[in-house]
């Protein structure tokens, strides 16, 4: 899967020269949730409204008296972004219908960490997809709690260390699994389903625009290399999610109306996940044996998905 | 180039001139504050190697590499924090850093 | 002012009663008040509901615990609750019963004012369901005088619409078979 | 003015709201609010107003929800009770901080445990300090007047604060009584569409809820907190207007029968008719008794309570909650701390009663009196409590 050659022939043509998010914000360096969401702004262009949860990509953009932000964006607290997007989409809604606002699609989206969507903001996002807005969720899944300091969330990998799951002696890591929110939002009937990495810049722009066109909910997972949690180089960002896509630690698909389908090469046998897993530091205290167990534990969640490419018929 | 946009007249401000609801009205305004101090090493392109692909231009999470004249890319190194992305995604090895103090 | 007390079971319409009763009595101009017992009560529990009708504005936000009437919606109620408890010397019962006023007087120890109407047979007939609330309107309208039959009227057409004449006519019913009990 | 009108006070919350041309409402049910949420939902979706109805899945996203809306431009409502109200206390402070004028009605109840539902004040004293406008009412003609009104107070440029109109669960939300609603065109020239200050739209691309550094926040906390002492002045200007408008005066404190007592009782909610009965007859009976109605909680108003205080002997502030552990009702702490500085202060008693439901009869209006005026010192009391 070598992405790169694709450039010739896309980039940077074929993107928005325009920056949503402006230079400046207080990212991280080499931060890979920021490039998602400077990608996820530039598919959507203007018309957009942000609700964005607490976490890194509220602190880093809009420090009062400054903002970031070149599209209208609000932000309430941690665990409601979706109810607040709900909100917004209503308003807005209604105001057109009224008159009180000008008569144009504009896109309610919102934004949140894992953390914001699998464990806390879990309910909001529930109610917000079941209800039906004409909203777009985007989770920007580091996989830990980065903003507070690295805690596990339920998005950790297995074995992964965090401050909260440390490698301790009698216990290694995350001692449970990635919880799977993408599922969870196809069980909602979310016509819209995708998961995505900024390492493959076109097809998130591809996804990201697809979403917008569902009038209706849409759920997209990002993947987001963060070099400072993961304990690793700052220039691998975009190796790193280059690596957990080969490795099928995080495969590329979407599920168009309940029918899946991958949106990467196929490819004959993954990359051992041990290269995935090697350069990070909070895989260091994995042992061969542990690295087998992260290995079988991948091959099964990429075959449960290959049946379902094949197997599951849309609605 | 990120637009310089201000809006505060002064600071720090007086209670009652923080904007109702600590609302910022100037979008982008973050690009007042420079994030280039935070760069240990920086970005030096070789133009002669460069393919004009772009693709330091999509990858650079502060969206400060910028396409200039005759195609080529540059990083604003007022904003660029040294990551070092721009460097290791450039197949052809067009871009290296350097430690700031050389 | 006079305060009534409704006892029926969860699922009766005690508090569809006093809604009635206190919108009929808006209506006419004066001031009323209805409301349920605030409890968890479920269908088939026993239940209370109350109303306040008067000729001046009511300023009294409590529970009423002295009545000057009682209402007994279901039978079966009698001897089950102290449906006589806390009514005022003078105060009126008003039961819906098949049984002779003597029986009620010996079982509920009580030698008041006592009407006895069977409203459930009546219900049953013109509505078709033994459910007695809008019958027993009838009943405390003749027995109390607090409104006249005609009052009923526009509440009942709202509330139930198609089959407010079968109400209406259910109460008229109760309110002219109504039985008054011989003095204990 | 509109006929006098059968009708539950809840259904009519309810139906004021839907004057005020509302845009959006989130609404979860909870017990005693649920009769405003069904009612709500009825309305809009009878197609009778234009607005959108979001049934959220919690509270807290109820008033999320609303936070969006509102940051949006519309007016926004919701309507909760105790353990809701509890949910949405995070993000009270919130709303307020960012100045978005939500409106919401708070059907009163005790907060679990042991679980209640039943009346007290409970459920709104712990979000006293969240920057809301609070507002009582004390029977069904209030509820619907100062539902209206609260949409204007909190829109004013001059207040931008969100708004709760407190109504007491099923005291007054399960009450029928007679009630007049104003026309929808009375009401549209008292309330026209909100103006927002400014709102979420890509034709002016604005950040809002910016988090403020320690630099920064203690500013903001000033300019909350005087928007919010000023917002008093608007509060009195609205009740005037209203006064004009539709022939009801209200003031931010009632007096009743205050003259020449040297006690007097004070009161918020639906206490306050049950305690005038109870003052007409002590009155009767020789007793130099009056009462005073705290209308509105947030922001307190101190002045107005000094002068209806000001010729009494002795304040018997009866609460309908507790601050547990601390120095007894909230409502009598607050008016003992406002006065501390006063030379003249009257001696303030403090009765807590009415917890979770607990009835409040005439009698025990005059049992609390008595029971206060014998007290020898200006500790609480727990009325009614089974010892």
């Amino acid at each position: 899967m070598n992405s790169v050659q694709n450039f010739e022939i896309f980039a940077p043509k074929l993107i928005d020269r325009k920056e949503y998010i402006s230079a400046g914000h207080r990212a991280c360096q080499g931060c890979g949730e920021v490039l998602a969401l400077r990608h996820i702004l530039k598919a959507l262009g203007d018309d957009v409204v942000v609700a964005n949860a607490t976490g890194c990509m509220e602190i880093i953009s809009s420090g009062y008296p400054q903002t970031a932000w070149e599209v209208p964006y609000v932000h309430v607290a941690f665990e409601n972004a979706a109810a607040v997007g709900s909100g917004v989409e209503a308003a807005l809604k209604a105001l057109r219908r009224k008159g009180r606002i000008a008569d144009r699609d504009v896109k309610t989206i919102a934004v949140a960490g894992d953390g914001g969507t699998a464990d806390i903001g879990l309910q909001a996002l529930s109610g917000a997809m079941e209800r039906g807005h004409d909203m777009i969720f985007f989770c920007l899944d580091n996989e830990a709690y980065m903003n507070t300091g690295i805690q596990r969330s339920s998005a950790t990998p297995f074995m992964a260390a965090t401050t909260t799951s440390p490698a301790g002696k009698a216990i290694p890591g995350q001692r449970t699994q990635k919880k799977n929110v993408p599922e969870i939002m196809v069980a909602h009937k979310v016509p819209y389903v995708a998961t995505a990495c900024p390492s493959y810049p076109i097809d998130l722009i591809n996804k990201v625009k697809k979403a917008k066109e569902v009038k209706g909910p849409a759920y997209v997972h990002v993947f987001s290399m963060c070099p400072t949690g993961w304990r690793c180089a700052s220039e691998i960002t975009i190796k790193m999610g280059r690596l957990a896509v080969e490795t099928g630690v995080f495969p590329l698909y979407e599920v168009e109306n309940g029918k899946y389908r991958l949106t990467m090469e196929v490819p004959g046998k993954l990359r051992p996940v041990g290269d995935y897993l090697k350069p990070q530091g909070r895989f260091r205290h994995l042992g061969p044996s542990d690295i087998e167990k992260v290995q079988a534990q991948v091959i099964r969640e990429w075959e449960i998905l290959l049946n379902k490419v094949e197997c599951m018929q849309p609605w | 180039m990120a637009k310089k946009k201000t809006e505060q007249k002064k600071w720090p401000e007086k209670w009652h001139e923080v904007n109702p609801g600590c609302m910022v009205f100037a979008a982008g305004s973050a690009a007042n504050y420079k994030t280039g101090s935070w760069k240990s090493q920086r970005p030096l392109t070789d133009n002669a190697k460069c393919i004009k692909c772009g693709i330091c231009y999509i990858f650079c999470p502060e969206a400060c590499i910028q396409e200039v004249k005759d195609g080529f890319f540059e990083a604003n190194l007022d904003y660029c924090k040294g990551c070092g992305i721009c460097a290791h995604e450039c197949w052809p090895g067009a871009i290296v850093m350097r430690e700031e103090e050389e | 002012m006079i305060e009534i007390r409704w006892h029926g079971r969860g699922g009766q319409g005690a508090v569809t009663s006093v809604e009635m009763l206190a919108l009929a009595a808006i209506e006419e101009g004066k001031y009323a008040q209805g409301f349920p017992a605030f409890g968890p009560e479920r269908r088939g529990a026993p239940v209370m509901a109350f109303n306040r009708v008067s000729d001046k504005p009511i300023k009294i936000r409590s529970g009423i615990y002295r009545p000057d009437v009682v209402v007994v919606l279901d039978p079966s109620l009698v001897g089950l609750v102290p449906v006589t408890d806390g009514l005022k010397p003078g105060g009126i019962l008003i039961v819906n019963t098949t049984k002779p006023a003597e029986d009620l007087r010996k079982k509920l120890n009580y030698s008041g004012k006592l009407f006895t109407v069977d409203a459930s047979h009546i219900a049953r007939e013109e509505l078709g369901v033994p459910i007695a609330n809008t019958t027993m309107l009838g009943a405390v309208l003749k027995a109390t005088g607090v409104l006249s039959l005609a009052a009923m009227k526009s509440p009942l057409e709202h509330r139930f619409g198609r089959v407010a004449a079968k109400n209406m006519s259910a109460m008229k019913r109760a309110f002219n078979e109504m039985k008054s009990a011989k003095a204990a | 003015m509109g006929k006098r009108i059968g009708m539950e006070v809840a259904i009519a919350a309810a139906e004021a709201v839907a004057l005020c041309n509302i845009d959006v409402a989130a609404v979860y049910p909870i017990t005693p609010q649920s009769h405003i949420a069904e009612h709500m939902a009825d309305i809009i979706h009878d197609g009778r107003i234009d607005a959108e109805f979001i049934t959220v899945e919690s509270e807290h996203s109820a008033i999320s929800a609303c936070a969006g809306a509102s940051a949006a431009g519309a007016r926004a409502y919701t309507a909760t009770s105790s353990q809701g109200l509890m949910l949405m206390h995070e993000i009270l402070p919130i709303v307020s901080a960012m100045r978005l004028p939500i409106c919401m009605a708070n059907a009163n109840r005790a907060v679990s445990g042991p679980l209640n539902i039943w009346n007290d004040h409970g459920d709104i004293m712990p979000q006293r300090d969240s920057g809301w406008i609070c507002l009582f009412t004390e029977n069904g003609q209030e509820a619907i007047d100062l539902s209206i009104m609260s949409f204007k107070i909190a829109e004013d440029p001059e207040v931008m604060l969100p708004c709760v109109v407190n109504i007491d669960g099923f005291q007054l939300t399960h009450m029928i009584e007679p009630l007049e609603l104003p026309s929808q065109a009375e009401v549209a020239k008292f309330l026209p569409p909100r103006k927002p200050f400014a709102q979420l739209h890509p034709d002016n691309p604005i950040s809002m809820g910016c988090f403020a550094m320690p630099d920064t926040y203690t500013e903001t906390v000033k300019a909350k907190e005087t928007a919010l002492i000023n917002s008093k002045k608007i509060i009195t200007r609205v009740f005037s207007e209203w006064a004009k408008r539709f022939g009801r005066k209200y003031n931010v404190v009632e007096t009743y029968r205050t003259k020449g007592a040297d006690t007097l009782m004070l009161t918020m909610g639906s206490m306050g008719e049950t305690a005038a009965t109870a003052v007409d007859e002590m009155r009767k009976a020789g007793k130099k008794v009056g009462l005073v109605k705290l209308r509105l909680w947030r922001p307190f108003p101190v002045e107005e309570l000094k002068a209806a205080i000001k010729e009494c002997k002795t304040l018997i502030v009866m609460d309908r909650a507790i601050s547990t552990g601390g120095a007894g009702g909230p409502v009598a702490t607050d008016i003992k701390s406002l006065l501390y500085g006063d030379k003249t202060r009257p001696r303030i008693l403090n009765v807590i009663a009415g917890l979770g439901g607990r009835d409040l009869t005439v009698e025990d209006f005059v049992a609390m009196f008595e029971m206060a005026k014998k007290k020898k010192d200006e500790t609480y009391e727990l009325y009614g409590v089974r010892e």
